[in-house]
């Protein structure tokens, strides 16, 4: 791995303990993203995806949640080692954080211009007017009349919601950006209209960034890399282009196979049959094994290990190491 | 109209009500509720046997002892065991609870359903009339309606359950306005049943879980009243054993013999403390939800 | 767990401190653990009516009094709203024609001498040198007023069923004179009470009923200066007052309806004197060195009295048996307080002339009164009804009085009802067993007996016992009429053996007047009817 | 003549709010053959839920008609509506709320038998619930089953075998898989095709999701702020949108393939608000080629090709 | 927003009109007769009869109803029967000392009860947290009187510290002002707690903590004011329930409040001081409670954009 790598996570494993069960949200991941690249992480419900970024940003809510093992170096430092006070410098300064649901990430009580100059102040100083300014241009920036920097959150639709928590995450031009499902509870054309905004801020600033979704055509469009998780494990990594190109691991054929696609002629969805895992009482071996159509005594038994089977592509299935036949 | 279960590998009814107790009996606080409840209501049920004296037995010449070993919490003023006269007490306080509870209840939960399925007028005359019910103090509320009916327990109660109708309407006509367009409601209605059908069949069970938790934290607020009442001098007749009552007899001997007050309003305490308890248990297990 | 471990603990620290201070206190050797549960029980324990000193004290030039009341008056007219509280205030503040010395018997006041002038009219003659506080100059003229204005006031009216308004007229500036309807040996008491307190008609006049009410315009030693509802009445000293100046210039009345708080601010020094002092705190304000007790007999009479218009109260053998069923010295004792009553044998109080002092005793025997009532047909008993004013002494008084009868087999249903309603119940005789502690406020005993037991009397407010025995109506009109004291005194002490006789009540005890005081007061007498003379009180320096 | 199992005649809905009167559903017609499947696409707003509540008199409609099998749905009176319901049912779109937390499994899935009566012995009952667990996939064991214990998939499988129950023959879908993850999805998407193919089922598929509709649905309308602008066959909307708005929503969906490019046409500013709406198109104020006619008169739908219906003054040039 | 409040104003009306007609109804089957009091001592009939008339106890049900009403719209209370000074003297010396006691109770039980929710909250799952929830939970189900005989037990009779009755100093309002603030702080102090855990676990604060913002600022900018708005209102509701336990608070400390005045008057039967007390406090619970709703929508910008 080169080491001009922004963010590296190595082997990360996080629990939730509830009363009478422990949650394996995330069990040793294996992650890395370079300055100015973008990573898709890809999975289902339960997966850790939200998990994983929350840990980087050591927001998790510390009662139930822990980390058990590995260490997150950004820019060569552990965030998990790093004290509080120092923690927070970083946050909103060198990573930003944009959530899912643009209806709720917003404090109902401050006008959307405070909100913004609170972070601005926070890490860049300066005085209050100066804030203001610049939390002006920020909205400018993302589409929206300065002007309406003195209205509250509920006087905006979900699509201009989500532009104010994108101004808010770039204002003070972070390094690196953790985008959390930030076009899910959107209509299609607002999608739409954030995700080309993305794109140019992505471009302008040149900010590396963690785009989390469940939806391949968005990975398709915006992201470098890309990382499938599947019950709290990155099971295949890649470029884009092996991943949509030459897919190994069954569970992202899988996923390809059953996602009506508008422009192929499907007649017959193939569904990846079975449940989503229960993530306390995830299952032996490999965690896909019980809905894996080619799962063998040995996924049943043995946990497989990550594998390159070409330069920068990782999968971790037996039957790739072990057979290696491609079009499995 | 629950499954026979012909076939054998079928599991048991793992119900709603076994759900609710799995997750009750694991808040510490709640259990440790139940268990006073329980006692009070085994004081209430098996005072004469468990009371070491007869309530109502004067020795006027040794009155006013302080806790001693054969009277535990001491003698009032008239001689009388403190302990067997506030076992005695438990049963008013309990009966006045509950039964309060089971006539506001009634009340409360029938204008609810009208006020909160019918809406329109109806509900703006039954809601105006729980404005007016509610905009008068309980304690005043009560006080009239005793000295309109006369005090006596029956008095009482009627009085406490009359004044806290309001607060169940209110519950029910809420759950009833916010459960009536859910859409199990409408497939039920999508599947042709009438409004009797969907009132009994799912909109009540449904609302039953926030009415059951302010019924068990009003058996609470009940006792607490009627002891006001009694403390104020209009609600039970002496000599029957009632904690107000006793209360506010042992005011006069506050300096010399505080244990006369401090037992009774620990036994009010005590009872109102459990009914909370037990209250915020259900509340958590009913409604994972309000889980803090 | 956790959370399970810390809520006991905090249920174990309100429990404990609970506890901790019901044990700490009998512990302390100041208090006696049981107040008043007395050993030894006294006949007749000793009245000290006033402090004894040595005389050589220098009196201090503190001129304010602290005073602690039980109760706000409703309002100072005379013929208002009345309570003990009213009449003593009315009393300071305005003067009486006559009004009673230390034992009851009518002295000259306004009036300076009297006489029958023929066996219907008296005649007054008045003191010249007298003005109110508005400056008027006091005549016969307001002494006229002040009887005819009572007719239409609320309590007032009754306090004239003797006097003829028609004869009641000034002869002259300073002479009156006052017609009774029939021969009434009691005029010289009537005109001492509080009601006829003389009152100017100019001042009633210009302020208006209910401001005279709260300020009255009177020729008594103070005068109201200062009134806060709930709080305080504050007197001030009435410089041109024509008999002997007050001592002190201020007496400020603290109205304070709790017992317990009239005694703490005693200990503290708020008040100077108690003039109700709790019978629980007697012992303690006994044995403090800054503080004394007087307590003196009153004309009051507590006791259970019997409908006797009423089945099966109607049989004087029941009422006997009834009597010997109540150990009135239990009684006595645990409610009353021994400091603070004395035993009863007889409606009228030990210190009234005429009492008769023989009357046989029903002596507490149960088993005699179960034998009397199987005589009377009632072996297994019956059930009758009690009616009393709803408060704590009350409630005990009837649980006690309830275990006692339940021991003869008579159920005892306690009907605790507030005072509106006991009023209407009792003035219609709807009831039939009732408590009450009336007093004697002519302090004459004849016209006590008159009140309480004459049949005309029945319905009226001192009558409670619907007494209507030819007997006694013929005894007790023949004492009204007859003016002559000694003759009076003897009529007066066979009437009472023959009432005795008919055992129309339960006699509990005459409570005491109980007053509570820091030791530098002086000037303090107990009296055997309600009142105190703000004006003799004084202070002196304590070395 | 194609058997015509619904036809909607000028459908209104208008509901009073506080600041005026809300078109949500405006004047919007289209018919549904037997066994087929009309796919209702539009983004949040756009009135295609209440259409379907509609048609199910959930909502009392304001104007126009629902003709079921000839019969005037909205002309019933009680008795009749409650015969027609057994021809129409629901399947809502979130599982948590359209299953009674308190009802187990069966009782939640016999409930429409219950009410309408159909079974007449216990048996028959226990039979008919069991064998609708069959047909949904549901397996036995979970007959005594709560909610709570369900995931997603099978909460919504218990609410299309509650539809079933009654043997319908049409059955409003609204948004039945929006809220699965994309694995369960396919198998209840699955699930409802064979479904239609064994029963002969009739399907009005209401979603925000293009590419699921296009899967399933045999023709597609498009709904823009309570009215219809454009209905066409399947393969003939996707190949060529004619409505600026449908072309917009195409070009809008992200596609999981990197070796086709589409261009995007990118709207601008918010859909406005439904309540007291400007006279003209709905779509006037984003259209990129918004002419003056089009803000003056609202545009009919026409047929401009065989079974291709577009409402916009374009193409009437 | 005046628009609002004159609406409000204006369904004020038919709420007071319930609460006399309901009082006037219990008073007039309340049996006893105030005359009898007021009589008492040899009361003759004729005298009696008098009073009546001039009390007005002698029509029916309706004809006094109506006069009553006339005459409260003329502003005119009626007259007390015992002190004979017209019903709304009597209150305006009683009622500001209720005032004086429920406020003093609203600032003990808003200051400690926002403290130790708030505390509780931040902490949450602590010691501390369990100790402030029992003592709460202690605090709701301890009778006020009895509460409030044991602090005059321990601070008058045992201490000597503070004066067991009367109501002219400051000193005189602290012991019975906590007596009566302990129910309404601990249930202040439920409330904002659940009200804040509700809150800390809202997406916002998520964003503000992503701000980079210390946890301290993240409470008090953030969490602390979403959490107030429902609080404010149980406050309102907390006023109301006082005026109802100043009642007893009164009668144990001898203060000479309305309470106080309401529970003689109902005992000895003084009608007209019933009915105009319990408008008072009916009024003055109303106004409470829409100043409260006032305060709610100036907090909450979302309801304040309805109300413009």
């Amino acid at each position: 791995m080169a080491n001009e790598k922004l963010l590296e996570i190595k082997n990360l494993t996080v629990h939730y303990q509830s009363y009478d069960a422990t949650v394996h949200a995330v069990e040793n991941l294996n992650l890395s993203l370079g300055n100015g690249e973008t990573l898709g992480l890809v999975g289902e419900t339960g997966a850790g995806k939200t998990t994983t970024v929350k840990s980087i940003m050591r927001i998790l809510p510390t009662p139930p949640a822990r980390v058990v093992s590995g260490e997150i170096f950004f820019d060569g430092q552990d965030l998990l080692k790093v004290s509080e006070k120092e923690m927070r410098k970083i946050r909103g300064k060198e990573i930003a954080m944009i959530f899912q649901d643009p209806m709720t990430s917003l404090n109902p009580v401050m006008t959307v211009a405070d909100q913004i100059a609170e972070v601005i102040r926070l890490h860049d100083g300066g005085s209050r007017a100066e804030a203001h300014k610049k939390a002006c241009d920020m909205l400018e920036l993302v589409g929206i009349r300065p002007e309406r920097g003195s209205d509250y959150p509920h006087q905006f639709s979900g699509g201009m919601k989500q532009r104010v928590v994108i101004a808010m995450a770039l204002a003070c031009n972070p390094r690196f950006l953790i985008a959390d499902e930030p076009t899910t509870a959107l209509d299609v054309t607002i999608q739409a209209q954030v995700l080309e905004l993305m794109k140019k801020l992505k471009a302008q600033y040149q900010t590396a960034m963690v785009m989390i979704t469940h939806d391949l055509g968005i990975v398709a469009e915006i992201c470098d890399y890309v990382a499938i998780m599947y019950a709290g494990e990155v099971v295949e990594y890649g470029t884009r282009e092996h991943i949509f190109n030459s897919t190994a691991h069954p569970y992202t054929k899988g996923l390809f196979a059953c996602i009506p696609d508008i422009f192929t002629e499907q007649n017959e969805l193939v569904p990846i049959n079975g449940l989503t895992p229960d993530p306390t009482d995830l299952p032996q071996g490999c965690r896909f094994n019980p809905r894996c159509p080619y799962a063998t005594e040995r996924c049943r038994q043995e946990h497989p290990e990550n594998v390159e089977i070409e330069p920068g592509h990782f999968v971790a299935c037996h039957l790739i190491n072990g057979g290696g036949n491609e079009n499995a | 109209m629950s499954a026979i279960s012909t076939k054998p590998n079928v599991p048991k009814k793992h119900s709603k009500l076994q759900e609710t107790w799995r997750r009750f009996s694991k808040n510490g606080r709640a259990v440790v509720g139940l268990c006073i409840v329980i006692m009070l209501v085994l004081c209430a049920v098996l005072a004469p046997i468990i009371s070491p004296y007869e309530p109502n037995a004067q020795d006027p010449r040794n009155r006013l002892q302080g806790p001693s070993a054969d009277h535990w919490f001491g003698t009032d003023e008239l001689g009388r065991d403190i302990l067997s006269r506030i076992i005695y007490g438990a049963r008013i306080s309990m009966s006045v609870g509950l039964i309060a509870i089971c006539i506001s209840l009634i009340g409360g939960v029938t204008l609810g359903a009208i006020a909160g399925y019918y809406g329109g007028t109806i509900d703006n005359i039954i809601m105006r009339c729980m404005d007016v019910l509610l905009s008068i103090p309980t304690i005043l509320l009560n006080i009239s309606i005793v000295a309109a009916l006369g005090s006596g327990l029956q008095n009482v109660m009627i009085a406490i359950g009359v004044s806290s109708i309001p607060g169940y309407c209110r519950i029910v006509r809420a759950s009833i306005l916010s459960l009536r367009d859910q859409d199990f409601v409408e497939a039920s209605r999508a599947a042709g049943a009438n409004d009797f059908f969907l009132i009994t069949r799912h909109i009540l069970p449904n609302c039953l879980a926030p009415l059951i938790v302010q019924a068990t934290l009003k058996i609470g607020a009940a006792i607490l009243s009627c002891a006001s009442m009694s403390f104020l001098g209009l609600g039970i007749v002496p000599p029957t054993a009632e904690w107000g009552s006793m209360l506010s007899t042992g005011r006069d001997f506050l300096r010399d013999a505080p244990h006369v007050c401090i037992f009774p309003g620990l036994a009010i305490m005590a009872a109102v403390f459990s009914m909370n308890l037990v209250g915020d248990g259900l509340r958590d297990a009913l409604d994972p939800k309000l889980k803090d | 767990m956790k959370k399970y471990l810390a809520m006991l603990l905090a249920c174990a620290m309100i429990f404990a401190f609970a506890a901790g201070c019901a044990q700490q206190n009998p512990a302390n050797s100041d208090e006696p653990t049981a107040t008043n549960a007395p050993t030894d029980v006294e006949a007749t324990p000793v009245q000290n009516t006033e402090l004894v000193t040595d005389g050589n004290e220098t009196v201090s030039d503190k001129d304010t009094i602290n005073i602690a009341v039980d109760r706000e008056p409703a309002t100072l007219n005379p013929g208002g709203v009345s309570s003990n509280v009213n009449e003593i205030i009315m009393r300071n503040v305005l003067d009486t024609l006559l009004k009673f010395d230390e034992n009851a018997i009518p002295q000259a006041n306004l009036a300076t001498e009297w006489e029958a002038i023929d066996d219907l009219t008296w005649q007054f003659k008045l003191r010249d040198d007298v003005n109110f506080t508005n400056g008027e100059h006091f005549t016969a003229k307001d002494v006229v007023y002040s009887i005819n204005r009572l007719a239409n006031t609320t309590t007032g009216a009754s306090a004239l069923t003797y006097i003829d308004l028609s004869g009641v007229e000034a002869v002259d500036d300073y002479t009156v004179n006052i017609k009774t309807t029939k021969p009434y040996a009691f005029l010289e008491a009537q005109l001492c009470q509080a009601v006829m307190c003389i009152v100017n008609e100019k001042a009633i006049t210009e302020m208006g009923e209910d401001a005279h009410g709260r300020a009255p315009v009177g020729t008594g030693p103070y005068m109201v200066a200062d009134w806060t509802a709930g709080e305080s009445i504050t007197l001030e000293r009435n410089e041109n007052y024509w008999g002997e100046p007050a001592k002190l210039k201020t007496v400020v009345l603290k109205i304070m309806t709790e017992g317990t708080s009239r005694t703490i601010n005693l200990e503290t020094g708020d008040i100077d004197l108690n003039c109700r002092l709790q019978t629980t705190d007697i012992d303690r304000v006994e044995e403090s060195s800054d503080m004394y007790v007087l307590a003196g007999a009153q004309n009051t009479l507590r006791y259970i009295c019997f409908n006797t218009s009423v089945e099966p109260l109607n049989n004087v053998n029941v009422r006997k048996a009834l009597y010997h069923a109540t150990d009135t010295e239990l009684i006595r004792e645990t409610i009353y307080g021994v400091k603070s009553s004395e035993k009863a044998n007889g409606p009228i109080p030990p210190s009234f002339q005429g009492k008769n002092h023989d009357l046989p005793e029903y002596e507490y025997d149960p088993a005699k009164a179960k034998e009397m009532l199987a005589a009377e047909g009632y072996e297994n008993g019956f059930e009758v009804s009690f009616i009393y004013l709803a408060n704590t002494t009350n409630n005990m008084f009837a649980e006690m009085l309830q275990s006692m009868w339940a021991e003869v087999g008579v159920t005892l249903v306690l009907q605790p009802t507030e005072s509106g309603t006991l009023s209407t119940m009792l003035n219609a005789g709807d009831y039939e067993v009732g408590t009450a502690a009336t007093d004697m406020k002519l302090c004459d005993a004849g016209e006590g007996l008159y009140a309480f037991f004459h049949s005309s009397s029945r319905g009226s407010s001192q009558d409670r016992t619907w007494l209507n025995d030819a007997d006694v109506d013929a005894i007790l009109d023949k004492i009204v009429t007859t003016l002559d004291a000694e003759e009076r005194n003897k009529l007066v002490s066979e009437a009472e053996a023959m009432i005795h006789d008919l055992c129309p009540m339960i006699y509990i005890c005459h409570p005491w007047r109980v007053y509570g005081a820091r030791s530098d007061v002086r000037g303090l007498k107990v009296l055997p009817y309600d009142m105190e003379y703000y004006s003799k009180l004084y202070f002196v320096n304590e070395d | 003549m194609p058997d015509k199992l619904l036809e909607v005649k000028h459908l209104k809905k208008y509901f009073n709010t506080k600041n005026g009167l809300l078109h949500a559903v405006d004047d919007v017609s289209f018919d549904i053959e037997r066994g087929e499947t009309l796919g209702l696409v539009g983004e949040s707003g756009c009135g295609k839920s209440t259409i379907g509540r509609a048609i199910l008199r959930l909502h009392e409609p304001t104007g126009g008609e629902v003709l079921l099998n000839g019969v005037d749905v909205t002309k019933l009176n009680k008795q009749e509506l409650r015969a027609l319901r057994q021809k129409m049912q629901i399947v809502f779109q979130d599982p948590y709320s359209s299953l009674d937390g308190r009802k187990s499994v069966f009782e939640s899935i016999g409930e429409p038998l219950v009410i309408q009566k159909v079974c007449k012995s216990k048996k028959e009952y226990e039979e008919r619930v069991y064998e609708l667990m069959e047909t949904v996939g549901l397996a036995e064991r979970l007959v005594n089953a709560y909610p709570h214990e369900l995931d997603g998939g099978r909460r919504q499988r218990v609410g299309i075998a509650r539809a079933l129950a009654l043997n319908p023959e049409f059955l409003v879908l609204d948004e039945p898989v929006s809220a699965l993850d994309v694995s369960i999805q396919a198998q209840v998407l699955n699930l409802m095709q064979q479904l239609q193919k064994d029963r002969g089922l009739t399907y009005l598929f209401i979603s925000h999701n293009l590419s699921v509709v296009k899967h399933i649905s045999d023709r597609i309308a498009v709904m823009y702020l309570g009215r219809m602008v454009e209905l066409a066959d399947c393969k003939q909307l996707f190949k060529n949108p004619v409505h600026p708005y449908t072309k917009a929503l195409l070009s809008a969906v992200p596609i999981p393939r990197l070796d086709v490019k589409t261009e995007r046409i990118l709207l601008e500013g918010d859909v406005p608000s439904p309540v007291n709406p400007a006279p003209g198109c709905r779509f006037a104020g984003r259209c990129a080629q918004c002419m003056e006619r089009c803000t003056a008169e609202q545009p009919e739908l026409r047929e401009i090709e065989p079974g291709h219906f577009v409402a916009c003054h374009l193409c009437d040039r | 927003m005046l628009k609002y409040i004159a609406r409000r104003l204006l369904m004020l009306i038919p709420v007071l009109l319930g609460v006399i007609l309901l009082v006037f109804s219990l008073m007039y089957i309340t049996p006893g007769d105030p005359v009898d009091s007021l009589l008492g001592d040899n009361a003759t009939p004729e005298a009696r009869e008098a009073l009546r008339e001039e009390l007005g106890l002698n029509g029916g049900y309706f004809e006094r109803f109506f006069n009553y009403v006339v005459r409260l719209l003329r502003g005119d209370m009626g007259i007390c029967y015992s002190t004979r000074q017209n019903v709304a003297t009597r209150i305006a010396q009683t009622f500001p000392n209720t005032v004086k006691l429920a406020s003093f109770a609203v600032a003990f039980a808003v200051v400690f009860g926002l403290t130790f929710g708030i505390v509780s909250a931040i902490r949450q799952y602590s010691i501390i947290d369990n100790i402030v929830m029992s003592i709460s939970m202690i605090g709701i189900s301890m009778p006020s009187f009895w509460c409030g005989l044991l602090l005059m037990l321990l601070f008058c009779v045992k201490l000597k510290w503070l004066p067991a009755s009367g109501f002219d100093s400051f000193s005189c309002v602290i012991l019975p002002g906590i007596a009566l603030g302990v129910n309404s702080a601990a249930s202040i102090a439920r409330m904002t707690r659940s009200g804040m855990l509700e809150v800390i676990r809202q997406d916002y604060i998520s964003t503000a903590r992503a701000k980079g913002l210390s946890e301290f600022k993240v409470v008090t900018v953030h969490a602390l004011k979403n959490a107030l708005i429902p609080v404010i209102t149980t406050i309102g509701m907390q006023f109301g329930l006082l005026l109802g336990g100043a009642v007893l608070i009164e009668s144990i400390f001898a203060i000479p409040g309305v309470g106080k005045m309401m529970v003689d008057a109902i005992k000895s039967r003084n009608y007209p001081v019933v009915q105009g007390g319990v408008l008072v406090i009916a009024l003055s619970f109303c106004l409470v409670n829409l100043v409260v709703d006032i305060l709610y929508a100036y907090v909450d910008p979302r309801v304040r954009s309805q109300y413009k």
